[in-house]
């Protein structure tokens, strides 16, 4: 109906809503490539249902909200698959008794989402199937994001000595039949690949129903970054996730010069992009050798991918001088140049992974027990992968092709051709082959980007600053679509930080992936999310 | 399902992608015998230069974990940090515990006398010997854990944060204690020999409290 | 951490207490002998097995037991399995921040290891809770919930770094003092 | 080749004689006799076997480390090689921990039945031409039946640990018996056909001049993955699967019993592998030209070791199919081959029998 460039104008958006629910509108405006519309917090529900289904918005990208002193400021973001706008819904809620109608009941991907925000700001939800504490014991005291939290002392004295088992909540909530049994994976098991709980109901040998428990390394990333100023926030953003921190704290350092309002030197968007596309490779190496060791070829790709990453974490020493939390990138910039010498050595190394590669593709897909133990298992299609709210390799996995580089590129990767690696039915096995592709593609756009890096200064000097106003900047994470949102209140540390992190997401479809299907199967099904707790957790 | 016979060939094909590395040369460093070069640009524990410091605290400021806190010098443990005047002669103390290795003070000094050093083999049986007087940080003198506590009895913070909050409380009202009786001393309320007693009895409390922390909490 | 006999050990689901009871006279007499005549034995067997279980919370997780014992720095080379039950382990790696939910996590699996057993706290924040150490969710310090034998500084820590504290630790057991 | 026949019976005499001597001296009745000799036979053969066991254990771990492109175990000893005497001894020494609900007599009795029953074999495998403790008629029955023992030993241990994953463990091993049991014994079936009589030591003397795996070359493949799952060794190890269930059956089972499981597994392994060598691989015959140069034994030893070797490295390159499809590999592909196999051989059984 409309064409590509009418969708791609934010204000198309606007007057359609204006025309539609002129009456609750309170305000709208244009911010970058965001819809913003403010609503009267009784018709969210409504607008965001319109906006789901004449203006085909996809998927929520996060849910936030901001504790302004007199009231409590509802954010949504929705994604187009279509077209790089961002449609945002605003409404105020008043700080004593905020509720909201919830979204779940025609985009489970909510869930989620909501739960977190009743558990940072106590925002009740109305119509949410389980409104419940998502990261902090239940028996917690306090919301602690809003501005007048002041911390009680929790009992986990007390906890410890008593053994305190947590799973009264489900002994009189899950009625077990008499050949079914409950089983914690606690937060200590190999398959896990990080501290979280899978709940698991089994009869005999299939799982009934399996749920996820969060929150065990939860850390309140968000809320200590309140305390700190703009440059020290860089290594706490660092440890979000511990396998791709580098795409982290870039990101994060996108979001404040966007707020501060300096352009980085070209040089500085160049070097970052490499950097970008060397942690994508070694994301997904990691995510590789995680499932061969899971599916049990005894560690024997697992220690070959690790010596792969050796390769590149010397790559990364040489250039920032750490191994895994990086803190390279800075306010304006990049903290050091290119030392001379790394660039032969990342095509040599690029050229060592791409001899190594097709011996990991034998090593996996050359026996006949990898595509049993594969195929056809823990598939989304593609509706319920786009309804659940599955992001990065597991949606074009699910035969979606959306990517935030191409859709919305941000650094080089406007001018830099590279596709999108996709794969048809949403199993095990197409996820492997869409990271496979994606390790592909990152090593191309590498090879373009090397030889064309212009000279010129690295970094630009940029004095502290006090902003006032909001910022969000979107990038494509080695695990999907990543965001950070900043409001600047005139002080040097930020006023509010929110972290979108696709991991989370991607951890909330396992439920839908887990009916009734053969115990063995949880662990090439958990192992193709790629979840790192560090970001989920946040 | 494709043909058995063509399964079966490819079977062989992960048997070759291991046996190759039977014949390969390990990729292992024999750690103690032959040590991995580091890259030259990489951060490992701190190193600082006493005589180049000027005592103006900009790294102590752009420390995200408060690591860093400024302390009386080597050569005069009684200097009065709080007015600005003497602060020029105070030099820094470091907690390697804290220390996030994130390398923003070396950007934040003015005279660059914070650098990153290439040794990252630490390892402590003791956890209070992770926490480092302005001599030890500038690798002059190895001090043993009494003439520590007594040289980081007044800092603010880092002598009570450096124990994990176990005894915070009570260090911090030595600490702050002890600044009295020095702010005092300075201004020549009380004589310097009770000003010595005091601050004697004061470092006999904090060495007990840390002797307890070895002993219950830690062994 | 000598090897007590009688021992007052927690119970599961806090019915009577379970105290091991005394073990008999032989038994015990036999052991001082084997322990006075073979305790150079027991030290080397003890500080060349050092059974591993790590528990992989956060960044440490990547460099600790997964990169120490990734081709390069080969950990397995001082005898280190990794067993993945905490009844079959010595050592015990923790290696991120310990939040107030999974503090009794940790007690349960340290009480589940058999007696000699070392606690090795890597990173920050094992030690003293690393950059959120103010946060309301985060205990400061492992050595809060159970004794701490050895703390590695880093934030992560280099394998090397693990690989000269599993060298010392030989040292250490061999001779008898930890 | 003939001095160690006669270095080996002039040993035996000497033993003999030193017993008859002591029987002589505390006049103890003779009908005691037999029963002491077969008892010093089998201690002899143990203790030589246990060193034979440590090696193994040594040199998987070094064999793996190459496999996975790194050095394993060099720190104790001089390549390592005291690295099993050292965990041993840990083993023994550490505390030893019984779950408060465990059953206590099951916690205590179940390791030390596995690896007796590990162990009984031995007795009746020939490693040389008159080098056996112990010849019965049915011997390979006999070692079959030891075989199919452990399953409901490992349902014992599962149930003791008193422990959810060991108990889903224990249930799995107990199917995958199920799997692996027939088409072994209808393979093992195909040689006895070919030298009518269930005696291994008939079995191997009949080998002297063509090895069965080249009668029987379909018989030896699936005897050799149906033993990979008797053995529960990777890529059949659902019982103890590393990632599913912490470590299956084992999980609650602390230091000595830990130790005792590890040895049994080992001990196992040597049992099947020598089973398939005596069925396939010729017993004590070397290959046709240079069979003479090294004494029996040794020929055996190498055969037991190179098949060791092959199966560590299917250990570290294959992934573990699920229950469901293991028991389909057993049902629908191997079942049927080992029924082929049997029938096949039955009807070119003159023209086989000429070539033996």
């Amino acid at each position: 109906m409309a064409t590509k460039e009418v969708l791609a104008n934010p204000e198309y958006y606007l007057t359609e809503t204006k025309n539609k629910f002129g009456d609750v509108i309170e305000e709208t405006k244009v911010v970058g490539n965001q819809a913003v519309v403010y609503v009267k917090s009784s018709s969210v529900a409504k607008v965001a249902r319109w906006a789901k289904e004449e203006m085909n918005f996809k998927q929520p990208i996060w849910l936030t909200a901001i504790d302004n002193k007199d009231n409590l400021e509802l954010v949504y973001f929705f994604n187009h698959f279509g077209s790089p706008v961002i449609y945002t819904i605003r409404s105020f809620l008043d700080r004593d008794n905020p509720v909201v109608e919830s979204l779940t009941s025609f985009w489970p991907a909510a869930n989620w989402l909501e739960r977190e925000m009743y558990d940072m700001f106590g925002i009740k939800f109305e119509g949410h199937p389980n409104l419940r504490r998502l990261y902090l014991p239940d028996d917690w005291e306090g919301y602690p994001l809003r501005k007048d939290y002041v911390p009680k002392e929790y009992p986990w004295k007390e906890r410890v000595e008593s053994y305190y088992d947590s799973n009264e909540y489900y002994k009189e909530h899950f009625k077990l039949a008499d050949n079914e049994m409950l089983i914690h994976m606690g937060p200590q098991h190999p398959i896990l690949h990080g501290t979280w709980k899978l709940m698991v109901r089994v009869r005999g040998d299939t799982i009934v129903e399996g749920w996820p428990e969060i929150g065990y390394i939860h850390r309140g990333t968000e809320k200590l970054a309140e305390g700190l100023r703009y440059e020290q926030i860089i290594p706490l953003t660092d440890r979000l996730c511990y396998v791709s921190s580098m795409s982290w704290h870039t990101l994060y350092t996108m979001t404040v010069e966007k707020l501060f309002g300096v352009e980085p030197p070209i040089r500085a968007q160049y070097i970052r992009t490499i950097v970008l596309e060397m942690q994508r490779i070694v994301s997904h190496i990691i995510w590789l050798i995680a499932l061969a060791a899971d599916i049990g070829t005894y560690h024997s790709l697992f220690l070959y991918g690790l010596r792969e990453r050796e390769k590149f974490l010397d790559l990364f020493e040489q250039i920032c001088g750490a191994r895994l939390t990086y803190t390279y990138s800075r306010i304006g910039g990049v903290a050091k140049d290119i030392p001379d010498g790394w660039i032969e050595k990342l095509k040599e190394t690029l050229a060592d992974l791409e001899r190594h590669m097709p011996e990991y593709r034998d090593l996996m897909e050359g026996s006949e027990l990898f595509h049993m133990r594969t195929r056809n298992v823990g598939t989304l299609s593609r509706e319920t992968a786009i309804e659940a709210g599955a992001r990065g390799p597991m949606l074009r996995a699910s035969n979606v092709s959306y990517d935030v580089r191409k859709i919305d590129p941000y650094l080089l990767y406007g001018d830099v051709d590279f596709d999108i690696a996709t794969a048809k039915d949403g199993d095990v096995y197409s996820r492997y082959l869409v990271r496979m592709g994606e390790v592909e593609e990152s090593i191309r756009i590498i090879q373009q980007l090397i030889d064309k890096i212009p000279s010129g200064e690295y970094r630009k000097k940029v004095s502290p600053k006090k902003p006032v106003g909001e910022a969000f900047v979107r990038t494509e994470d080695p695990r999907g679509e990543s965001a950070m949102f900043i409001v600047g209140r005139g002080t040097f540390n930020p006023y509010r930080l929110m972290i979108a992190t696709p991991a989370y997401m991607n951890l909330s479809t396992i439920p839908y992936m887990l009916k009734n299907v053969p115990f063995a199967d949880v662990a090439a099904i958990v192992a193709s999310v790629d979840l790192c707790m560090g970001e989920i957790d946040k | 399902m494709t043909n058995p016979i063509r399964v079966i060939i490819r079977m062989l094909r992960p048997l070759k992608a291991t046996g190759k590395y039977l014949v390969k040369k390990p990729f292992t460093v024999m750690y103690p015998y032959e040590k991995l070069k580091v890259a030259d640009r990489f951060r490992g524990v701190l190193y600082y230069e006493i005589e180049k410091c000027i005592g103006c605290g900009l790294c102590v400021r752009a420390c995200p974990n408060k690591t860093l806190e400024l302390v009386a010098p080597p050569e005069n443990p009684d200097l009065d940090i709080t007015n600005p005047k003497e602060r020029i002669k105070a030099r820094i103390a470091f907690d390697l515990g804290h220390c996030l290795y994130c390398n923003l003070c070396v950007e934040a000094c003015p005279k660059s006398c914070l650098h990153p050093s290439h040794e990252y083999e630490v390892m402590s049986l003791d956890r209070f010997d992770l926490v480092m007087a302005p001599e030890e940080f500038a690798r002059r003198k190895k001090l043993s854990m009494e003439e520590r506590v007594s040289r980081l009895l007044d800092s603010q913070y880092l002598l009570g944060a450096s124990l994990g909050g176990h005894y915070e409380e009570e260090i911090n009202s030595i600490t702050s204690e002890y600044r009295e009786v020095k702010k005092k001393m300075i201004k020549n309320e009380i004589s310097y020999d009770e000003y010595s007693a005091k601050r004697k009895e004061l470092l006999q409390k904090a060495i007990n409290i840390i002797k307890r922390y070895n002993e219950e909490v830690h062994k | 951490m000598t090897q007590s006999d009688t021992k007052v050990v927690k119970p599961d689901e806090n019915e009577e207490v379970y105290v091991v009871k005394d073990a008999p006279i032989l038994l015990t007499t036999v052991r001082t002998i084997l322990r006075k005549g073979f305790g150079w034995l027991f030290n080397w067997a003890r500080s060349h097995s050092p059974w591993l279980l790590y528990l992989g919370i956060k960044c440490c997780a990547i460099e600790i037991p997964m990169a120490a014992g990734a081709p390069r720095f080969d950990m397995e080379r001082w005898g280190v399995f990794p067993p993945s039950s905490p009844r079959q382990a010595d050592v015990m790696v923790v290696n991120g921040p310990i939040t107030k939910k999974y503090a009794q996590v940790i007690k349960a699996l340290y009480d589940q290891m058999p007696e000699p057993k070392y606690i090795v706290a890597v990173g920050e924040c094992a030690i003293i809770g690393g950059p959120f150490k103010k946060s309301y969710n985060i205990i400061s310090g492992v050595d809060k919930v159970i004794p701490v034998d050895i703390y590695i500084p880093g934030c992560p820590p280099r394998p090397e770094a693990y690989l000269n504290a599993l060298n010392q630790l030989k040292k250490l057991v061999k001779r008898g003092r930890l | 080749m003939s001095w160690f026949d006669d270095m080996i019976s002039s040993s035996w005499e000497f033993i003999v004689s030193i017993i008859l001597t002591v029987f002589h001296v505390l006049n103890i009745p003779d009908w005691l006799l037999d029963p002491v000799l077969i008892l010093t036979k089998v201690i002899i053969l143990l203790l030589l076997f246990s060193l034979d066991l440590l090696m193994i254990v040594w040199y998987e771990r070094k064999l793996i480390g190459r496999f996975h492109n790194r050095r394993s175990v060099t720190e104790t000893g001089k390549f390592g090689l005291l690295q099993n005497i050292a965990d041993f001894v840990k083993l023994m020494i550490k505390e030893d921990i019984i779950p408060k609900k465990a059953d206590k007599f099951l916690h205590n009795l179940v390791p030390a039945l596995f690896m007796f029953l590990a162990m009984v074999p031995l007795v009746v495998i020939p490693f040389g031409p008159n080098l056996w403790a112990a010849n019965i008629e049915t011997s390979l029955i006999f070692v079959v039946a030891m075989l199919s023992m452990t399953p409901g030993l490992i349902l014992l241990g599962g149930w003791a640990g008193n422990n959810k994953f060991s108990a889903i463990g224990a249930f799995r091993s107990g199917l995958q018996m199920v799997a692996y049991e027939l088409p072994m014994a209808i393979a093992a079936m195909s040689v006895v056909l070919l030298t009518n009589s269930l005696n291994l030591v008939t079995i191997s003397t009949a080998q002297q001049r063509i090895w069965f795996i080249a009668l029987q070359p379909i018989g030896f493949l699936i005897f050799l993955v149906t033993s990979v799952m008797a053995l529960e060794r990777m890529p059949f190890d659902l019982p103890e699967a590393e990632a599913e269930i912490v470590a299956g059956w084992k999980t609650e089972f602390g230091s000595l019993k830990f130790g005792l499981f590890m040895g049994a597994e080992y001990v196992h392994v040597f049992v099947v592998l020598s089973l398939t060598t005596i069925l396939f691989l010729g017993g004590w015959y070397g290959p046709p030209v240079i069979g003479p140069l090294l004494p029996p034994v040794v020929w055996f030893l190498i055969k037991v070791h190179l098949l060791f070797i092959f199966y560590v490295w299917v250990r570290l390159s294959y992934p573990r199919p699920r229950l469901d499809q293991l028991l389909r590999i057993g049902w629908r592909w191997l079942f049927p081959l080992a029924l082929l196999n049997l029938i096949v051989t039955a009807l070119l059984h003159p023209y086989l029998v000429a070539l033996i």
